[in-house]
């Protein structure tokens, strides 16, 4: 592997002696080309029903495997473990066909008894995963009336019920049991350890939470190698925690790839170097400045307007984010089906702004008093943002405060409209690729209380519409009533819709293969190829 | 008074850190005055982002296009209001703990310390987060979360010192010819222990304002848009080694207050330490 | 002296259940909500509610407290609401590697600022004196990070003499775990290869975190050896013809360095906490940046343990501190 | 016979922030071989720079000007910082200093400060490594019981405040004998014991003269503890020599106006309570006269113009003062 513009190194390089020395040397000559340095973040833990965000991702896609799974770009839904699924007229019955010969690491085999498993157990545990679950699936409504067949019995009609079944893992209910203490479902011992069936096997001994992973190749994998005659065997994940030190450990070749949120600002350096470059990928994971619908002024239209008008937009994305990110005017991904394309968005224009303002000030809204927006202040993007919002905001003589918080501080305080915040910014990522995710858990009013709601809006035809479309099972009749609800709700500017995300990830040259799909964000190794 | 002015304007670090000391009290209370873009304090230039320094912008222009020199200069007042409230609170509590508990020695003396090291035990970033929810994140809560984590220092030093001093032939001589304890403690025994806690103050200058920029970072001080050195510095991380003038004249104005109040606070230990003093 | 360390750890007790009462009410102060962290990104209020209810959350706060110090009586220190892992067991997972950072860093500031500052001392208002006072203000006034960044650049970057961060290289196995600290458990399994790398990885953080005590050492002996100079005894000793660097090294420093000795043991507090930056640049997988992410997603479990933790390490640290004044200067351990 | 110390003509001077400070005149003295000498002066006249810059231990600043110090026949303001410390201090020249509590270092064992001594400065019997340590102890010990001081080896292992004064003071002798000087030089070492203790030390002193065979250098502001003590006297003012002689000839008849007042002043023969009026002229302006003249009783209208000459008075004294040129 060679090293990239060392200056020098012949010179000084004999002023480093001994075991410094020798080491120097060897760990140049230490990335092999059948280990791979992810630069992934890791989840929290390693137990895919008890954590569900973008990390698990990489861990689930590689470790575990899912009755359907998410490929390509635009993603598609397409058969993993099972080959095929039924649904009853009624939306309430669904049974998927399984694979057979799958098995799992510890050799045996995988059957519709492990998924009946899998799919209790991440309901009895009823975290994050089982989200999507809980109101319409019971345990019991989950049977396997053949070895190969699982049977849904769900509660009510729920559309977005097969976007989500890719977000369930299958476990090894064998290796589960083995570990289980109290009747605790083994969730203890599934948060440092595997029981799965994936391309790759998780080595305990190689992890430290929040730290380190590493992973093995299986090579009884269902799909076999024969798609990738020289795979990655070894996945050592050694995520960064700095920005700065991810951006030299890439370019000193020691990682291979870093996790996707690179700023803008890092994109050039990286693309003048000769070992790695920056991969650009279009994913669904909107950019929101949230505004507390309850709180005066903000129960005000023409105040909600105001200050939709005064966000510049284009000099966010074009300068800040180096236009890294796609203007998207919708309360979802502009790419997603169920967007009225015909709708135009609240565009930059101080004037509008101004105008609006007079209109909610003669209407009695408090214009003038203080306004806080909080941001995640470990992201910098979010208080650049913010920054940049609260000059605007100046020039119209709106007095905007920025206030720093953390994650969990702000979830907390967004279940209850009195603890929201007048404003704060977050992104939405996709958890599954349906409108359910985005407009879906935003604005209907039956969400308040959890983070995703916390506009606090309620429109009762918006309510009306967004649970017929929930009840349908075909695309072609649930996306006009998404389209109509958008209208709705962008009429109503509830919040401001600041763009869709660019993932910039930087890539060491040598990967080659790589396969990108927006769920999992390009993590999933099994098609990667290292060149030497 | 005069002489100890004299002997200070002989002790040519000393001048130098009561100069520096000086300017940057003049730049705190005229910083708006002084900054040639007065407005930067709050304003974003999306299209003059991270420019290197130039005649317009001395120390370069940071990530939402702010000229550097001007934040510079506005931040001097919030710097030298977090660094010296934080430790003149924590030295109006810490040293007179510390005398109480070194002299009197018994329960109460013990009691002092034992409180002295529950506080100390307590880890920072805990005591900083949980007052910072309590009183919403400012500045004013980074300054009290600070204070009251810094406290004990001065306690720790001024026990160790007194207890060593309270042993001392000198103090069981005054004793003896019966001066009071207020006598011995303030005139006999905190002008021979103040040298540590000058030592320890002026240290403590510079601490306070970097970790009040840690603690900016993570949510619990300074906020954007504020022009503070700290903050600044923390959010030049993402642009290093490219943007070099980011980090670099934020850290330079920390170095040379925080290099001022320890030139100057040594220059203050010397005269105001009778040992030394008998020396000259 | 065995009296004195006895009565010592037994005042440790009392000590570290009022840090726990202060600690557990603080914490309780924070609206942060466990269970909205512990429920994750997708969940539903209901689901919150239960694990409310599962971890006894919407109990009264003394009965929580109750229930804790019962726990941590029998050393169960509770599982993190987000690892899912027993915090006993992440804490000694992780601990080693920021004690071994620690120590490492405290003999770097120790061997190199004691000498320094004693040099200062005796060069009083000079110009070596007024270089190593600015230096040691630098040591103060320079952010971590940035200083780390300039290291990793120099040293990683251009010179690739030492590896940017991590504890041991992607390509070495680890050494069975046996005492948790990395050096020595390579040492153990006779892993001279790996102890080589383990080693070099240490350099960097090391040289960082010991920037800071680094200075308060220097100016503290500095302080000290000017304060000794002054008595009577300095010139008997010269007068009865010491030899000049012993009468520095041993008769001298032995009386100037109480005050170090104080700040070495606070130092010992704050480096732990300190060293969240120099983990996080650095990736090294010590306890700072895992308290850094139980703070930021208000993992009460884990920010009691490792206030506990610090708590019980600080008190120690502090206990030979006081040990060692004894040891220093045999008037204080007769006074009490 | 040549005497064991002879000062003449010595001169130091100091630089402070205030300017150069000249602490020393013209001081000189002659110590015979066997005999006892006592510096007296009032406080600030010099005596301590006087020691000081016989053991070439001056303070940060200070310099010797002219003038110079024979010892045993050499020059030592020839002799380097390090000629001084490995042949002068300790091995000839013993120093026993004012106050032995402050003297002592407080953290170390009263053996390991002594030993230290011994270490580098005993006379070499060819003995090395624990052989040679154990002589020295031995030696300690045998010291400490000639100086009455209780359970020598116990007190070898004590540290310097178990002990008191009298004691420390004792153990500062011996330490001033240990390596078998053929000076000694005290520092008012009874200046800081009570009465009692104060005159067993002086016996204890008188006694060691004969016995060890040292000359002593003894200075006091106590002419009292010169009468009981000393075999001739020097005093001093403002760092001038101003009468030398034997004690009983002094004390007999002093001659130097400066002298009868500081006997005037002792309480055993005090004839006033008044003390000496005025005070020592400043060392950044001294006068151009007689640098007593502006206190003296007796003053002439020469004194005030030009330094008086030196004389020798009736009894035999040599005195600087111009009733006996």
């Amino acid at each position: 592997m060679s090293r990239h513009g060392r200056l020098g190194r012949r010179e000084l390089g004999g002023l480093a002696i001994g075991a410094f020395a020798a080491g120097a040397l060897r760990s140049a000559q230490a990335a092999d080309a059948t280990t791979f340095v992810s630069g992934f973040g890791l989840p929290i833990n390693l137990d895919p029903h008890q954590i569900f965000d973008v990390p698990m991702q990489a861990v689930m896609l590689n470790a575990y495997d899912n009755l359907y799974r998410y490929q390509g770009d635009p993603p598609k839904i397409v058969p993993w473990l099972a080959e095929s699924h039924t649904v009853s007229a009624d939306g309430l019955t669904w049974e998927f066909k399984l694979r057979s010969g799958v098995k799992f690491h510890d050799g045996s085999p995988l059957t519709a008894d492990d998924v009946v498993y899998s799919f209790r157990r991440m309901l009895a545990l009823a975290l994050a995963p089982a989200g999507a679950f809980l109101k319409i699936l019971k345990p019991e409504g989950v049977t396997a009336p053949e070895p190969l067949v699982v049977r849904f019995k769900l509660e009510t009609s729920y559309a977005p019920f097969f976007a989500a079944i890719p977000s369930i893992s299958i476990v090894n209910p064998r290796q589960i049991k083995a570990n289980e203490k109290d009747g605790d479902w083994a969730k203890s011992w599934l948060a440092s350890n595997g029981a799965g069936s994936g391309s790759y096997r998780i080595v305990p001994a190689g992890y430290r939470p929040l730290e380190y992973l590493d992973m093995e190749i299986f090579d009884g994998h269902f799909l076999g190698w024969s798609d990738n005659p020289k795979p990655v065997r070894k996945i050592a994940c050694r995520p960064t925690k700095e920005s700065s030190t991810r951006l030299l450990a890439l370019l000193d070749g020691s990682l291979d790839c870093t996790d996707t949120n690179l700023p803008a600002d890092q994109v050039a350096q990286i693309n003048a170097s000769k070992i790695a470059y920056v991969q650009k990928d279009v994913v669904m994971r909107t950019f929101i400045i949230r505004m507390n619908n309850t709180k005066p002024p903000f129960d005000n239209l023409n105040a909600r307007r105001c200050f939709a008008h005064a966000f510049n937009y284009m000099g966010f994305i074009t300068d800040i984010l180096g236009g890294y990110a796609t203007r998207d005017p919708y309360p979802m991904p502009d790419t997603l089906w169920g967007i009225p394309k015909d709708a135009k968005g609240y565009d930059y224009d101080l004037a509008k702004a101004k105008e609006y303002m007079a209109k909610a000030v003669a209407e009695g809204a408090p214009m003038k008093r203080p306004f806080e927006l909080h941001v995640q202040s470990e992201n910098e993007q979010s208080v650049q943002g913010a920054q940049l919002f609260q000059s605007d905001l100046a020039q119209i003589g709106i007095n905007l405060k920025v206030v720093g918080n953390i994650w969990s501080n702000l979830t907390t305080a967004a279940a209850k409209p009195e603890t929201t915040p007048d404003m704060w910014v977050h992104w939405v990522s996709t958890y599954f690729v349906d409108p359910e995710n985005w407009v879906g858990q935003m604005y209907d009013s039956q969400f308040h209380g959890t983070w995703k709601a916390s506009a606090y809006y309620k429109n009762p035809e918006v309510d009306a519409l967004l649970r017929k479309a929930r009840a349908l099972t075909k695309q072609e009749e649930r996306a006009p009533l998404y389209e109509e609800a958008i209208r709705k709700i962008m009429a109503d500017s509830p919040d401001i819709w600041i763009y869709n995300s660019m993932q910039l990830q930087g890539l060491n040259k040598r990967i080659k293969g790589r396969r990108f799909c927006t769920v999992g964000q390009g993590a999933e190794m099994r098609w990667v190829t290292l060149a030497s | 008074m005069i002489p100890i002015l004299r002997k200070l304007g002989r002790d040519l670090p000393a001048m130098l850190g009561l100069g520096i000391v000086l300017v940057v009290l003049v730049i705190a209370i005229l910083g708006p005055l002084l900054a040639p873009y007065p407005e930067d304090a709050a304003a974003a230039h999306l299209l003059r982002r991270l420019k290197p320094p130039s005649a317009a912008f001395p120390f370069g222009t940071d990530n939402l296009g702010r000229d550097i020199f001007s934040r510079v200069i506005l931040g001097a007042r919030g710097a030298l209001s977090i660094a010296l409230t934080v430790v003149s609170t924590a030295m109006a509590i810490g040293v007179p703990l510390g005398l109480i508990a070194g002299y009197r020695g018994g329960w109460l003396s013990e009691t002092i310390m034992r409180v002295t090291d529950v506080v100390l035990a307590i880890p920072q970033l805990v005591l900083a987060l949980a007052l910072a929810q309590l009183m919403s994140p400012s500045i004013e809560s980074a300054m009290l979360a600070l204070s009251l984590t810094y406290w004990p220092f001065f306690t720790r030093i001024v026990y160790a010192e007194t207890r060593r001093l309270s042993a001392s032939l000198f103090v069981d001589a005054l004793r003896g010819i019966g001066a009071s304890t207020p006598r011995i403690v303030f005139l006999h025994i905190l002008p021979n222990a103040i040298s540590p806690v000058i030592v320890r103050a002026t240290i403590g200058l510079g601490f306070t304002i970097l970790v009040a920029a840690v603690l900016g970072f993570l949510g619990m001080g300074a906020t954007p848009p504020a022009p503070d050195w700290g903050l600044a510095i923390a959010e030049s991380r993402t642009y290093l080694p490219r943007a070099w003038w980011y980090a670099t004249f934020p850290g330079l104005a920390i170095l040379i207050t925080v290099m001022g109040f320890n030139l100057l606070g040594d220059g203050l230990r010397d005269i105001v330490d009778p040992r030394l003093r008998r020396s000259r | 002296m065995l009296r004195f360390v006895l009565r010592r750890v037994a005042l440790v007790l009392p000590s570290l259940a009022g840090l726990l009462v202060v600690t557990f009410l603080l914490i309780h102060a924070v609206p942060s909500d466990p269970a909205v962290a512990m429920a994750g990104d997708a969940a539903t209020p209901e689901q919150i509610e239960r694990l409310r209810k599962q971890y006894g959350l919407d109990r009264p706060i003394w009965e929580q407290f109750a229930v804790y110090l019962g726990k941590v009586a029998t050393l169960d220190l509770g599982e993190s609401a987000f690892t899912r892992r027993p915090v006993a067991r992440d804490i000694v997972q992780r601990l080693p590697a920021t004690l071994e950072l620690t120590f490492c860093a405290l003999a770097l500031s120790v061997f190199i600022g004691v000498p320094l500052g004693v040099m200062a001392g005796l060069k009083h208002n000079t110009w070596p004196d007024y270089l190593l006072r600015v230096f040691s203000v630098l040591g103060i006034a320079v952010a971590a990070f940035w200083f780390a960044i300039m290291l990793q650049l120099l040293f990683s970057m251009q010179l690739g003499w030492l590896p940017l961060r991590g504890e041991l290289d992607v390509s070495i196995a680890r050494p069975t775990r046996v005492t948790g600290f990395l050096l020595l458990d390579c040492l153990i399994a006779g892993r001279l290869d790996a102890f080589a790398d383990a080693a070099r990885h240490l350099v960097l953080p090391a040289v960082t975190l010991s920037l800071g005590g680094l200075a308060t050492i220097v100016r503290f002996t500095r302080a000290g050896v000017l304060d000794t100079l002054q008595h009577d005894f300095v010139f008997y000793e010269r007068a009865m013809g010491y030899r000049r660097l012993r009468l520095i090294w041993i008769y001298v420093l032995r009386n100037s360095v109480t005050a170090t000795v104080t700040q070495i043991g606070l130092l010992f507090g704050g480096l732990i906490a300190g060293g969240v930056v120099v983990e996080a640049i650095f990736d090294w997988p010590g306890i700072g940046s895992y308290t850094v992410q139980a703070i930021l997603t208000g993992d009460r479990q884990v920010m009691l343990a490792v206030t506990l933790l610090v708590g019980t390490v600080y008190a120690g640290v502090n206990i030979l501190v006081d040990v060692v004044h004894g040891l220093l200067d045999p008037r204080l351990m007769e006074r009490t | 016979m040549m005497p064991v110390l002879s000062v003449r003509g010595l001169k130091v001077s100091i630089h402070t922030d205030d300017g150069l400070a000249s602490i020393l005149d013209d001081v000189g003295l002659e110590l015979e071989r066997g005999r006892i000498l006592g510096v007296v002066g009032e406080s600030g006249c010099g005596k301590s720079t006087l020691i000081r810059a016989v053991m070439g231990i001056l303070p940060k600043g200070a310099s010797v000007d002219g003038g110079e110090i024979w010892f045993e026949g050499e020059n030592l303001l020839a002799f380097s910082e390090a000629e001084l410390n490995t042949g002068v201090r300790s091995s000839r020249i013993g120093f026993i200093p004012q106050d032995p509590l402050l003297a002592l270092n407080p953290v170390f064992k009263v053996g390991t400060q002594l030993l230290e001594v011994m270490r580098w400065h005993a006379p070499d019997d060819g003995s090395r490594g624990n052989a040679r340590r154990a002589r020295h102890v031995a030696r300690l010990v045998s010291l400490l019981r000639r100086m009455q001081v209780p359970d020598p080896e116990q007190a070898l292992e004590s540290y310097p405040h178990q002990f008191s004064g009298g004691q420390r003071q004792r153990l500062l002798i011996a330490a001033a004998l240990a390596c078998a000087p053929g000076l000694v030089i005290a520092d008012e070492p009874t200046t800081a014991l009570d009465v009692t203790t104060q005159h067993q030390i002086l016996l204890l002193l008188r006694e060691l003269v004969a016995e060890f065979g040292i000359s002593l250098l003894f200075v006091t502001h106590d002419f009292g503890v010169v009468a009981e003590l000393c075999d001739d006297l020097c005093v001093i003012y403002a760092g001038q020599t101003v009468e030398t002689g034997t004690v009983r000839s002094i004390l007999d008849a002093p001659a130097h106006p400066y002298t009868r007042a500081l006997l005037a002043c002792h309480p055993d023969r005090a004839t006033s309570f008044l003390g000496i009026p005025g005070t020592v002229p400043s060392p950044f302006a001294r006068p151009s006269g007689c640098l007593f003249a502006p206190r003296c009783l007796d003053v002439r209208p020469l004194c005030l113009s030009a330094r008086p000459p030196q004389g020798r008075s009736s009894s035999g004294a040599e005195v600087r003062c111009v009733q006996y040129a």
